[in-house]
């Protein structure tokens, strides 16, 4: 199940297509809320289409391009970068495609100055995200507890960052909590585990390790399992993979994280799309909660995530 | 010639890997002279030709062209400041036009850019002017070897030096171009203006275009006279510097026939047929039919384009047959690739060794050993010392000089030869085809491969056919040769007894015309 | 350069593009309108570009991998010199002085110190990735000047004004190396420097003047995703752009070997490209199957193209099968006879 | 085959690993611990045994771009078999098999249809990239074996089992290229593809053979990816390592050309790479310069040993700048002298 290959042209017929321009496919959070965007676009008689743009800004104005190319009846975007996803609104107001946003928004200043409208965004927060993960660390170890913290990042995407923005607010309230190391773990398993490896070997008295990102979470947690520091470095990420919830209630390296719900990110963005298209009024920012994971509410969380175990 | 030398070179030396090849070299070349450079293989010919062309920069010692001190940074400095170069390793780029290829780095120019059609102009003039027959627009890579050795000596002097070196321009060339050559090269310096420096291991060339020599040994000149006062004996004494081998390079020398019949048997049973050609055609040859016997060297002759080449490479697997059919110690043979030719006994020595002869990363010992590897093996493991020692035996008589433990590359023209022909030998093969075998070797070692090939059919049950452009060389090696005219022939042989060099010219001539 | 009586060679490869692009066609409809494909062009207009720089490093024997990274130093430069208030011409020209600068360290390092261009570009890759990030912290630069947003968002009747760029651009580079000497020297460099040097090519200007333009190019490519993004972003151009730009040029008859190969033919690779990743996306194919499409429409295409020339070539199909058969036959009796003699 | 008595070429780079280490041991405590050495090599391993695969292929001229997929296959493909309830070794020879078939399929395709390898591999590249996430729908897939895991996770004394295998894998590799028939063919097709074949080598065999060394190494790295995840991850690979698999050879002294180069060095430019990329991390150095260091680190490395090696064997550097003013005084004399005629 990849996808429909049907093409646009059966715009005449009932089923109304929508574009969906996404980060990247071959990230498992992406690939879920793709798979909930075909299956919730059935249920409302939508045709969805999906594309990523695997981290490459120009690959996403191409792909929306198409997607004006094809007249499709709404745009969906999870944008690259906030600010230069601008451009494609404009083409697609002119276009006369109605824009929704999706995970992240665009830049509203940018929009505001530049005459571009969206219809409406379905987003995450981010930064809370980050904040709970945060709160999260200092519940597992108190207020007063000295820790170094080592950071396993995306540094060059914006939801990222804000993850880290939250996290790090929560953090540098203690002046226990050190951070001594940060590294690009490149949203890569594999570059999480070295990464993670090499600041284990740099921080002998590494504690805690946060990872912004689910694939680089999972080569954290391999890393420090294959280092025998079980008890002694703990993992705090963002990840709604099933396999890492499953180690947040096991809680023998996965301590605690943030997951968000791409699922219900796509449905709720697939139901206010097929509501505007039936021009029914739509709310103009949804936001779906970043529900913090702990050992206590592991196994109710693991429905909502996602993967194989 | 009292005037200032066009070139004057003093002290010049230079040494590869703290080896010395050339050791204080002193040279002079006035106006309206054409000096030889003659010298055994790795003598060091054309590694001064190089520093003196700005390929290369010396170690020590100065360079004065029209009187004035130069550096030559590149080959560019030096053409700019009139010397112009031949190398024994031809330059030209096959993937250019021969009229590319002739004026690169000097290209006619116009307003916007190269202008084309009066390069091709000139070439074509040039071409014409030397009684070249060739299109400027044609790519070189298409061009027969000597034709492109033609290409090259024409490119060098339309450059219009002062000073025009050239390295054995004369290896691929028929005697009738060679003659061409040597009356273009004496028209050059006929106006007292430039001088060459014309190196050569045919010593009647020698004598036909040069008016002074030097003599290079190991490095060091030996010999510095005019032509005029020389005596070949005393010249090829001071080549080769060992009275042995002039003994039997004696034969060489004097291009008469019968001569080289001394070293025959006159009357030996020839052996089987171990090769048998009838009809045999493909896209660029026509019903050929020859047959060759154990026991024997057959010489292929004729004009430059006549097909012998393309006969060979037919035959070792790399061209495809059309029609026809060949035998092969009495079975049918079909050649597919040389990898089989090489299975079933047959050796070839190419006649354009960079172009396919040798690996030039390889060494020495490797190249050598490479197609008779699977003997020195196993599980597929080199037993290395034994094919060290094999090769070194076998290269032994061949007065290889050089390191054969290092690169290919860094061998001398000559001794790259030399080495091909050690890699045949070492094959133990049924029918041996030598394509050009003595390009570029020296008198010493030439008699030398001319002796182990008569030994080899000797000996052995072999049998062996030689092409070469030089009529001396197939007189002296061959029992009997067979003329191709026009990609094909019938396969009538003339025994060696009865021809001379003229003969032969004639032979490959007039037939053309009937 | 070479005669006209022969087919050019790019004709190849082009009846593959067409054929491409007709099938993408017949199978969406949208795809053949000459919108879409002013699009599709748009869309690669920035790798073809690329593809042109990097066809004169890779005809001289050479590689520059630095070219993706150098987008996104273009881009940032020039956003941070209109950031600065500067006029835009002034950031387009910073912006290409900046690339064209890397082109020039590449060239003389690798001519002169004999560094292989594939260390000498890894570097400057690093170097020119790491500059934007480190000038931006990792965060794009809005672009505000609108004349800015001509270069790649602009049209001049129903073209792009990206593609007319980049096809005055193909055309002044296919002039260069067809029609001057500078572009013969180039061909010859590659074709065996030695042979060059020896003939009096001044290689040094050849192999310094070569990656001073595929800076340049880059430079190009990077205000062309600057002003479609208007914004300095400081990973552009990190993620297909080299290999596709490699991959255009050597679809297109450029060897990695050196003096073989032409803008022409570079720039149908890159169309090539450009119409499958459109054609893709137009057909809906899903991003885990796209790898898998483009590499095999590239190798059928290209396999197609070897084999005409290989046939055209060398010897007739007809003649080889006929050898082949012929062959079998004579080493069958062959081996009839041996087996029967012993 | 060749004497020993000359000093091997890989010294100089090897100097320069030393020097990097040493420097990095200076400025981070923690870097020069056994330890930590262990763990640089064991993240190095991957890259490591796709450089020895790459140096076969480079050897021959050719070029493997499919070894950062195969990766991602074989880890997928092992998954995949032991989540089907096959043995773990099941599931290792089948991973093995999967990236050596698509190393023979480009073996085959390059030596008989004779497209260049930069295409076919970079088809193969598309093919099996694609697979994995068309197999898995690109969600991880988790090893549960505990055999299986030794592989990447495993230690024979202090030594990691990765590191132990690539240890044992190099020396292989090194004794094939050095010392067997088949090491001189792979050198002789290289060096000179048409004077190997007329000395009777047998291309079509060495140019198969190497694409399908790089295919199963590329499937070992996968394993070792995939058994130190403990899942089969559908992405793995597809970052730097095709990449560094490239530079490290490169580094290493193996020609893009071919017919030079050894596993040594190859495995040297590993390590090199494996180095600075730890030591950067260990001194967290900020990611956004870590492109920008680890390129100039590469870029000096090589350039020392560019100009040790053009010292030792030419002119000294002393006689090169002599001869360069030499030559500029001349001129200036002759210029002089010249003017002063008229
Ligand atoms: N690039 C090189 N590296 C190392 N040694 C070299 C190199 N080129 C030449 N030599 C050595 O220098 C010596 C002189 O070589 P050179 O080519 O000048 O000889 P030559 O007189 O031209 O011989 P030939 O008659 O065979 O052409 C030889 O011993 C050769 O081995
Ligand atoms: N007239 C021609 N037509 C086609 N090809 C030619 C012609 N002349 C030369 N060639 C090509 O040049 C190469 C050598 O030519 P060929 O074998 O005919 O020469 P040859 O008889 O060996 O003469 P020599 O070796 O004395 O130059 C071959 O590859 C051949 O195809
Ligand atoms: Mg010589
Ligand atoms: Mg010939």
């Amino acid at each position: 199940g990849c996808g429909t290959t049907q093409t646009a042209a059966g715009t005449t017929s009932h089923s109304k297509v929508i574009g969906v321009s996404m980060y990247s496919l071959t990230n498992p959070y992406f690939a879920a809320m793709k798979k909930s965007f075909i299956e919730n676009g059935k249920k409302d008689g939508l045709q969805v289409e999906v594309e990523a743009s695997n981290g490459d800004q120009s690959t996403q104005l191409a792909q929306i391009e198409t997607f004006i190319q094809q007249h499709v009846a709404a745009v969906a975007i999870v944008p690259q970068d906030s600010n230069s996803i601008v451009t494609a609104i404009k083409e697609l107001n002119q276009a006369h495609i109605p824009v929704f946003f999706v995970d992240s928004n665009a830049n509203t200043k940018l929009m505001a100055q530049d005459g571009a409208h969206e219809v409406e965004v379905v987003e995450s927060n981010n930064y809370t995200g980050g904040q709970t993960v945060g709160q999260e660390m200092v519940d597992h170890y108190g207020k007063n507890a000295h820790v170094e913290i080592g950071i396993v990042n995306f540094p060059t995407a914006s939801s990222t960052q804000e993850r880290d923005a939250g996290f790090l607010s929560v953090i540098h309230q203690y002046p226990g909590y050190h951070v001594v190391s940060t590294l690009d773990g490149n949203v890569s398993p594999v570059t999480g585990l070295q990464v993670a490896t090499d600041m284990m070997e740099a921080h002998p008295h590494l504690q805690a390790i946060f990872s912004d990102t689910g694939p680089a979470a999972l080569g954290v947690d391999q890393a420090i399992t294959s280092m025998h520091k079980q008890g002694q470095v703990d993992l705090f990420a963002f990840s709604s993979a099933r396999q890492n919830i499953a180690e947040i209630e096991n809680n023998s390296v996965y301590k605690a994280g943030a997951m968000q719900q791409p699922k219900v990110e796509a449905q709720v963005e697939v139901a206010n799309i097929a509501k505007y298209l039936d021009h029914k009024s739509v709310p103009s920012r949804v936001l779906i909660p970043v529900l913090g994971v702990t050992k206590a509410n592991a196994a109710s969380r693991l429905p909502l995530s996602f993967g194989k175990v | 010639m009292t005037s200032i030398p066009v070139l004057q070179v003093s002290g010049i030396s230079k040494s590869y890997n703290r080896v010395e090849v050339l050791h204080h070299v002193d040279l002079t070349v006035y106006p309206g002279e054409v000096r030889a450079l003659i010298g055994h293989n790795g003598a060091g010919k054309s590694t001064l030709l190089r520093i003196l062309s700005g390929a290369e920069a010396p170690d020590q010692g100065s360079i004065m062209v029209g009187g004035e001190k130069r550096f030559f940074a590149s080959p560019r400095d030096a053409q700019e400041f009139g010397v112009a170069a031949v190398y024994q390793e031809l330059r030209l780029l096959p993937q250019l036009s021969v009229g590319e290829n002739i004026y690169l780095g000097h290209e006619p120019r116009s307003r916007y850019g190269i202008d084309r059609k009066k390069m091709f102009r000139a070439a074509e003039q040039l071409l014409q002017r030397h009684n070249i027959h060739i299109d400027p627009r044609e790519q070189v890579g298409r061009l027969s070897h000597a034709q492109r050795q033609l290409v090259e000596v024409v490119a060098a002097l339309e450059r219009q030096a002062r000073v025009i070196l050239l390295d054995e321009p004369t290896t691929a060339l028929q005697a009738d171009q060679v003659d061409d050559l040597i009356r273009t090269v004496r028209g050059i310096v006929a106006d007292g203006t430039v001088g060459v420096i014309f190196v050569s291991h045919k010593l009647d060339e020698v004598w036909s275009v040069a008016d002074r020599l030097t003599v290079l040994r190991n490095g060091d000149v030996v010999l510095d006279k005019a032509t005029r006062e020389a005596d070949k004996q005393e010249v090829i004494r001071f080549i080769v510097g060992d009275t042995h081998v002039v003994e039997s390079s004696h034969g060489l020398l004097s291009s008469q026939k019968g001569s080289s019949g001394s070293q025959r048997t006159e009357s030996r049973k020839m052996g089987p047929e171990i090769l048998r050609v009838d009809n045999l055609s493909s896209r660029s040859l026509r019903s050929i039919s020859l047959n060759v016997n154990v026991g024997e060297v057959v010489g292929l002759y004729g004009l430059e384009g006549s097909g012998r080449t393309d006969f060979f490479r037919l035959l070792y697997g790399l061209d495809s047959m059309i029609g026809g059919r060949i035998d092969l110690a009495g079975r049918p043979y079909h050649p597919h690739s040389p990898k089989r030719a090489m299975a079933l006994g047959i050796a070839f020595v190419t006649e354009e060794r960079k172009k396919d002869g040798f690996v030039p990363m390889l060494s020495t010992i490797q190249n050598v050993a490479l197609p008779v590897l699977s003997r020195y093996q196993s599980f597929g493991f080199i037993h290395r010392s034994t094919v060290e020692r094999a090769v070194l035996d076998t290269l032994k008589p061949l007065q290889l000089r050089g390191d054969p433990s290092l690169p290919a590359t860094h061998l001398s023209g000559g001794n790259q030869q030399k080495m091909l022909f050690a890699r045949t030998l070492m094959q133990n093969p049924r029918l041996i085809l030598l394509d050009e075998p003595t390009k570029g070797v020296d008198i010493g070692a030439k008699a030398e491969i001319h002796r182990l090939i008569r030994d080899l059919v000797q000996g052995g049950d072999v049998g062996v056919m030689v092409i070469s452009s030089e009529e001396e060389e197939l007189l002296e090696v061959s029992d009997r040769i067979i003329v191709f005219r026009d990609r094909t022939t019938d396969g009538t042989s003339y025994q060696t007894k009865a021809l001379t060099d003229i003969d032969l010219r004639n032979l490959a001539l007039s037939e053309v015309v009937s | 350069m070479k005669r006209t009586r022969h087919i050019p060679k790019e004709m190849g490869i082009f009846s593959v593009l067409v054929v491409v692009y007709l099938l993408f066609g017949l199978l969406a409809p949208t795809f053949m309108t000459t919108s879409n494909t002013f699009t599709l062009l748009l869309n690669g207009s920035v790798v073809a570009l690329l593809a042109i720089g990097e066809t004169f490093v890779l005809l001289t024997a050479g590689i520059d991998l630095s070219v993706g990274a150098g987008i996104a130093l273009s881009g940032v430069v020039a956003a941070i010199a209109i950031q600065h208030g500067l006029p835009w011409y002034v950031g387009v020209l910073l912006a290409l002085a900046s690339t064209t600068l890397i082109g020039l360290f590449n060239g003389v390092v690798i001519h002169y110190v004999k560094v292989p261009p594939f260390i000498v570009t890894f570097a400057t890759m690093g170097v020119a990735s790491s500059i934007p990030l480190i000038l931006t912290n990792a965060t794009p630069i809005p672009i505000t000047s609108n004349t800015f947003s001509f270069i790649g968002q602009g049209f001049i009747g129903p073209i792009p004004f990206a593609v007319l760029l980049l096809a005055v651009v193909a055309i002044i580079a296919h002039l260069i190396l067809s029609r001057t000497v500078f572009g013969l020297h180039v061909y010859s460099v590659g074709g065996n420097r030695e042979s060059a040097r020896l003939a009096g090519v001044n290689t040094a200007k050849v192999d310094v003047v070569v990656y001073m333009v595929s800076g340049l190019m880059a430079g190009l490519g990077g205000l062309v995703d600057a002003s479609r993004l208007m914004s300095g972003y400081p990973t552009a151009g990190s993620g297909t752009s080299l290999f596709f730009s490699i991959s255009a040029a050597v679809v297109g008859g450029v060897s990695l070997f050196g003096g073989v190969g032409t803008i022409l033919g570079a720039i149908i690779g890159a169309v090539l490209i450009a119409v499958v990743s459109d054609g893709m996306d137009i057909m809906n194919v899903s991003s885990y199957w796209q790898p898998l499409v483009i590499g095999l429409i590239i190798l059928v295409g290209v396999t197609i193209d070897t084999l005409r020339v290989a046939q055209s070539q060398r010897v007739s199909f007809r003649e080889v099968f006929v050898a082949r058969f012929t062959r079998r036959a004579v080493d069958h009796a062959a081996g009839e006879a041996k087996s029967a003699s012993k």
